[in-house]
């Protein structure tokens, strides 16, 4: 009987057998980076708008309050995205022959809504209310990020189940007094701080954490 | 029973030599070409349709089959519980025989080995199907993922994917452990240089020492211990998925031991026809005899026996329960619209298999190839009937629906045997189909039993002599 | 394998049976020779054993490894269940343990076999492609009818000589 | 077969004992029953043992037989004092009320639970019984087909007695499995009687053989009792899980976790090693252990159904058993003995 196979093929087997076992690894290990990489939540993409409008430029320059163009944000589950009327409030008046605002006067005479894309888009499945969350405590920031930093719109927070479920576990250190909902820049209350504060506020807009994680909570 | 069993198991004549060179011969060089490569082209075509098939029903959706609220599982689990049940014999005859050292199971195991790797594959192909979105199947496992999210434990589903995904690493190891020591065989036989590579991987460099055997034979015993409780559990589990409902018809504590029982039975089935088959077409009379024939005939009525008590202790309690949607289900049955399902079913599995009473029933190489064939038909009639009579007549009147198969159904079904029958072909093609180093243990325990004999026959003259 | 001190690679002896084989094997261990190796077709019952085969390793290993994943599994589950991620369904407990059962059976069951299989692998030093012994030429036989005694002895003289007084049919020497 | 003074003493003495807890009431009458049916269990076990052998043969079967055939005199015993509660079938059986008092469920089904169908079931179970034993015992039964149809009918007897005579002491409650899990039961019971007798004596192959096929039964019973829990358990409908609830209030929690511990999980363990397995005192005490689970798992099943204070119930039952069990094993002795001296006649002439 032949000598079948050379004498390196053992060295060869067991280095790709050691190989194969590091890759597997390695193939876990870059999954799980990257079904938590922005290439998959979204987060920080900035998608191209019709016109591109600057948050900052409105909010922190201008001081324009959040419900004054996302009108619904108090009263319905929709925050809403403002209309070319409003647009037109002040833009009837200032820049009013800006060429970057053309779209908008050509939606104003054809009376053809402003097509903006949705920066912070859910899945279908997911039943999101923003009247519940910005009544109860939770601040346009929490989730939006630093909306008056932002020259163009970006997707702040990765928008994961994950994501949801950290607050809904714990939302004491995220509620804001009623007064504080829209303002910017509040530093997230210390650990010490939140525990007292978060637990005086979830008396206060009487959230019960035990039904916060409930599928039907978010899924109906 | 006879005396020596042994003796009438084997051949007289045949020799470690001789039974090799046959046995290796099948693989190493095959005569009879023409008729296998007739039936592998048929086998691969329709393994071909049930690719098309399985993406035309990925890329569609499970819309496709005939299903409907209220009868949403059909086809797909009626197929997988079929599968799954053919596989379990290949493991029970398998490991139970050789941990209670029958004398009779050399022969048949391999092909039950085999017959159980590629049931399981079919199987495994029905419940990623069943599931309805295949793409999300990592959902049943427990992984650190973006949702925050574990599986739902309570949840049979959960239980299946373990069970299944357990059951085919056991058989397809199971499978691979007794072939090795036969591919090491056919590596020292081979000629070709691509014959020699071949086998030679596969072989792993066994060498046929004797602590490797030992070694070999300790690990096939507790993989052999393991088959039992595995086979018991993987359609006990399945079953599960059905009884643990509310819904009447599926509600019943006795499913976990009657599955395994009619799984047993038609895997032991698929068994003997197989064997007839195989005996016939490569000329293995000699090998796998009539009394092997005897021996899965006896296991078919044993499990067949079983079933039918299930069925009379199910028709017994849905009337003793007193409860009128259990008893409604059962009229049902027997009336309904998918009545002549329920009564083939009956025909099949409990008129037919009390034939297998009779020893030349059992001895006959065609009659229990017929049988075979019933009882595999009447066990996917029972799982057919118990699925779609079950459901189709809800709590709600207004849901009530007779949802019938429709093409996409009967195709898939028709191409899962055709990929059966592909695996198989290819395996008897390119592997032993009896396992020669079981084979040769079997030659050595005669041979000893013989020397016994004729030592205490020797005594006795010496006995009688004084 | 190992080479002999002497330059000496070690014999090859083919018997005719099992029977002689185990009685060869039997006689060299007795006149001192340890380095042995036993090659036959089949498991020889008892074989092993002359060959200090002392092993009990594989069951041990097997339920070790099942006990220890399926607590495992058990507590994963109870862990998601009653302290990640609380929920209730189906009006169950928290800790639903007749429900947990399934699961952590089945992975005790799937890392016996795999122990069990790992374990054998591991222990035979296979996968092993290129050997000594697959040099010999008649070494082929081994899995069909041929029962070989292979020995690595410092006195060569004498092992080969004892070989053949247990009725060996070939005695050979390895090739380097 | 001599009539057999012990025997025939034994017969009256139990159904004396059972028509006075008849009088005594309720109470009695079901830890009577209960106490009558751990013993009971053993030769009701040991009938299939007998049959399997004479299907697949072994010496396993030989060393275990003349034990087995002791153990299949005392069936007697159990008709004497099963009989005697056919009389009393009210202070046992709820759906013995009037119609008007019981549920709509329970109604349903008085065409199967009524009592003069249910002493024509349980004579015809006694009888069939009697006469396998008969069969098994006089070694008339050599054919593969009497052993075959014995099964068959050993297991729809055993089936519908556990229906008629445990689980329908609570009404409502429906399981098509009980039959095979009482029927495990039985059988582990009857493996263990012998193996805690008998393991000494016995061949170290066949003893193996006998403690491995005991094993497997035990896995089925595991099997049966967790596929009626599980099921029961999810489901959680109110007719089912009753049955549950009622055996783990009270004492009867412990004593659910102490049974599932001595019948089935010691045996187990002990059986997993391959080295216990190989010594008769291991098994001996796998055995001993099975069997006290046995008793307890008996009285689990029985008594939760009854309305009494469970511990009394317990009690009650250890000393039944206690005393049934001593003319039980009294009449073993006695027929072992007989068997070991005909044993001995044969093999020296």
């Amino acid at each position: 009987m032949p000598q079948i196979f050379h004498r390196r093929t053992d060295g060869l087997v067991r280095i790709l057998l050691a190989s194969g076992g590091l890759a597997i690894v390695a193939l876990a290990v870059v999954a799980y980076f990257i079904d938590r990489s922005p290439y998959l939540t979204g987060q920080g993409a900035v998608p191209e708008q019709p016109v591109p409008f600057s948050h900052q430029h409105h909010v922190a320059g201008l001081g324009i309050d959040c419900r004054y163009c996302h009108t619904g944000v108090e009263k319905s589950p929709f925050a809403g995205l403002p209309d070319t009327h409003t647009c037109m409030s002040c833009h009837s008046q200032l820049w009013t022959n800006a060429q970057m605002l053309a779209p908008v006067r050509d939606s104003l005479e054809r009376d053809i809504p402003l097509r903006w894309i949705r920066v912070h888009k859910l899945a279908d499945f997911v039943y999101f209310n923003h009247r519940v969350h910005v009544t109860n405590g939770i601040g346009c920031e929490s989730c939006h990020g630093r909306v008056d930093r932002m020259p163009l719109m970006r997707q702040a927070a990765p928008l994961t189940m994950q994501w949801c479920l950290d607050c809904h576990r714990n939302p004491g250190p995220s509620l804001r007094p009623p007064g504080q909902i829209t303002a910017m820049g509040i530093e997230p209350a210390s650990e010490a701080r939140a525990a007292t504060s978060g637990h005086t506020l979830l008396k206060q807009y009487a959230i019960h954490t035990n039904r916060l994680t409930e599928c039907i909570t978010c899924h109906r | 029973m006879a005396e020596n069993p042994q003796e009438n198991l084997l051949p007289a004549d045949l020799t470690h030599a001789s039974m090799t060179e046959r046995i290796a011969g099948l693989v190493l060089a095959p005569r009879s070409r023409g008729r296998w490569l007739l039936a592998f082209l048929v086998s691969a075509v329709l393994a071909l349709l049930f690719v098309l098939c399985l993406v035309i029903v990925f890329a569609t959706g499970v819309g496709l089959f005939g299903i409907n609220i209220p009868v949403a599982w059909g086809f797909p689990i009626v197929n997988t519980i079929w599968w799954i049940g053919i596989a379990h014999a290949g493991t029970l005859i398998s490991a139970v025989l050789l941990l209670t050292r029958q004398p009779w199971r050399a022969p048949v195991a391999r092909l039950a080995e085999a017959m159980a790797m590629f049931a399981i594959v079919c199987a495994g192909f029905y419940a990623i199907v069943h599931l309805g979105r295949p793409q999300l199947m990592h959902f049943l496992l427990p992984y650190p993922n973006t949702m925050g999210l574990w599986p739902q434990w309570r949840s049979p589903l959960v239980w299946d994917f373990f069970a299944i995904s357990t059951y085919f690493v056991f058989t397809l190891g199971f499978l691979y452990f007794s072939l090795l020591p036969d591919f090491a065989t056919l590596r020292d036989r081979a000629r070709s240089r691509w014959q020699q590579i071949f086998y030679g991987v596969l072989a792993l460099g066994w060498r046929n020492s004797a602590l490797h055997w030992a070694r070999y034979e300790q690990a096939n015993g507790v993989l052999a211990a393991v088959a039992a409780p595995i086979v018991v559990s993987v359609t006990g589990i399945i079953s599960l998925d059905l009884a643990v409902s509310l819904v009447p018809g599926f509600h019943f504590p006795i499913f976990p031991p009657y599955f395994v029982a009619g799984a047993l039975f038609s895997g032991f089935a698929t068994v003997a026809l197989l064997a007839v088959v195989t005996r016939s077409f490569y000329g293995l009379q000699d090998l796998i005899t009539r009394r092997h024939l005897d021996y899965l005939g006896r296991m078919m009525l044993l499990f067949g026996l079983i079933v039918n008590y299930s069925y009379s202790q199910e028709i017994f309690t849905a009337w003793y329960s007193g409860d009128i949607y259990m008893r409604a289900v059962y009229l049902d049955r027997w009336t309904g619209p998918y009545a002549p399902a329920w009564w083939a079913m009956i025909f099949c599995n409990v008129v037919l298999l009390q034939f297998l009473w009779f020893r030349r029933v059992r001895r006959s190489p065609w009659a229990l190839f017929a049988l075979a064939i019933t009882s595999n038909v009447g066990m996917w009639l029972e799982r057919y009937q118990i699925l779609f009579t079950s459901t189709h007549a809800d709590f709600i009147p207004a849901n009530w629906r007779t949802p019938l198969p429709t093409v996409w159904d009967g195709l898939l079904a028709l191409a899962s045997l055709g990929l059966f029958a592909f695996f198989l072909l290819a395996f008897v093609r390119l592997a032993p189909v009896v396992s020669m180093h079981d084979m040769r243990s079997a030659i050595h325990r005669r041979e000893e039993q013989r020397k016994e004999q004729q030592q205490e026959q020797q005594k006795k003259q010496r006995e009688d002599g004084e | 394998m190992t080479v002999g001190e002497s330059g000496h690679h070690g014999l090859i002896a083919r018997f005719d049976s099992g029977d002689k084989l185990l009685a060869a094997t039997r006689r060299l261990r007795a006149a001192g020779h340890h380095r042995l190796d036993a090659h036959a077709p089949f498991p020889v019952p008892g074989l092993a054993e002359v060959l200090e085969y002392r092993e009990y390793g594989i069951p041990r290993i097997a339920l070790l490894a099942a006990t220890i994943t399926a607590g495992i599994a058990f507590l994963m589950q109870w862990y998601s269940a009653v302290i990640d991620y609380p929920i209730v369904v189906g009006g169950k407990p928290l800790n639903s343990w007749p429900a947990f059962l399934p699961v952590t059976f089945k992975v005790g069951i799937f890392n016996a076999v795999m122990a069990t299989a790992i374990t054998m692998l591991v222990k035979n030093r296979l996968p092993r492609f290129h050997h000594p012994l697959f040099d010999e030429k008649e070494f082929s036989e081994s899995s069909t009818d041929g029962f070989f005694l292979v020995v690595h002895s410092d006195e060569p003289g004498a092992a080969e000589e004892l070989l053949q007084r247990c009725g060996a049919r070939s005695v050979r020497e390895l090739q380097p | 077969m001599k009539p057999d003074r012990l025997l025939l003493g034994g017969i009256a003495l139990l159904a004396l004992a059972a028509a006075a807890t008849l009088l005594v009431g309720q109470l009695a009458a079901s830890t009577w029953l209960a106490a009558v049916l751990v013993w009971g269990s053993l030769p009701l076990g040991a009938l299939p043992i007998l049959m399997v052998h004479g299907l697949t043969g072994g010496r396993w079967g030989e060393q275990g037989r003349p034990l087995l055939l002791a153990v299949l005199a005392t069936l007697p015993l159990l008709v004497a004092a099963l009989l005697p509660l056919l009389l009393g079938l009210p202070a046992l059986f709820a759906w013995t009320l009037p119609a008007e008092e019981l549920s709509h469920l329970v109604r349903n089904k008085l065409a199967y639970l009524n009592p003069t169908f249910f002493i024509l079931r349980t004579l015809a179970y006694c009888a069939l019984w009697l006469w396998l034993a008969y069969l098994l015992s006089a070694r008339r039964a050599r054919g593969e087909g009497m052993h075959a149809g014995g099964l068959v009918l050993w297991l729809l007897a055993v089936t519908f007695f556990s229906f008629d005579w445990f689980m329908s002491l609570e009404p409502e409650f429906y399981s098509d499995v009980y039959g095979l899990m009482l029927g495990a039961n039985m059988v582990a019971a009857a493996f263990a009687w012998i193996l805690l007798l008998g393991a000494r004596e016995m061949e170290a192959a066949a003893r193996r053989d006998i403690a491995n096929i005991w094993l497997g039964v035990l896995l089925s019973w595991v099997l049966f009792a967790y596929s009626q829990y599980i099921v029961v358990w999810s489901a959680n409908l109110p007719d089912e899980i009753l049955w549950y609830i009622h055996r783990s209030a009270g004492v009867w929690r412990p004593v659910s976790v102490v049974s599932f511990g001595l019948f089935f999980l010691l045996p187990f363990l002990i059986l997993l090693s391959g080295h216990a397995k190989g010594r008769p005192g291991w098994l001996m005490l796998a055995a001993a252990s099975c069997l006290l689970g046995h008793v307890l798992q008996i009285g689990w099943l029985l008594l939760p159904a009854f309305d009494h204070d469970g511990l009394w119930q317990l009690l009650l039952l250890c000393l039944l058993t206690a005393l049934s069990g001593a003319l039980f094993f009294a009449l073993y002795r006695r027929r072992h003995r007989d068997q070991g001296r005909a044993a001995r006649e044969v093999r020296y002439g």
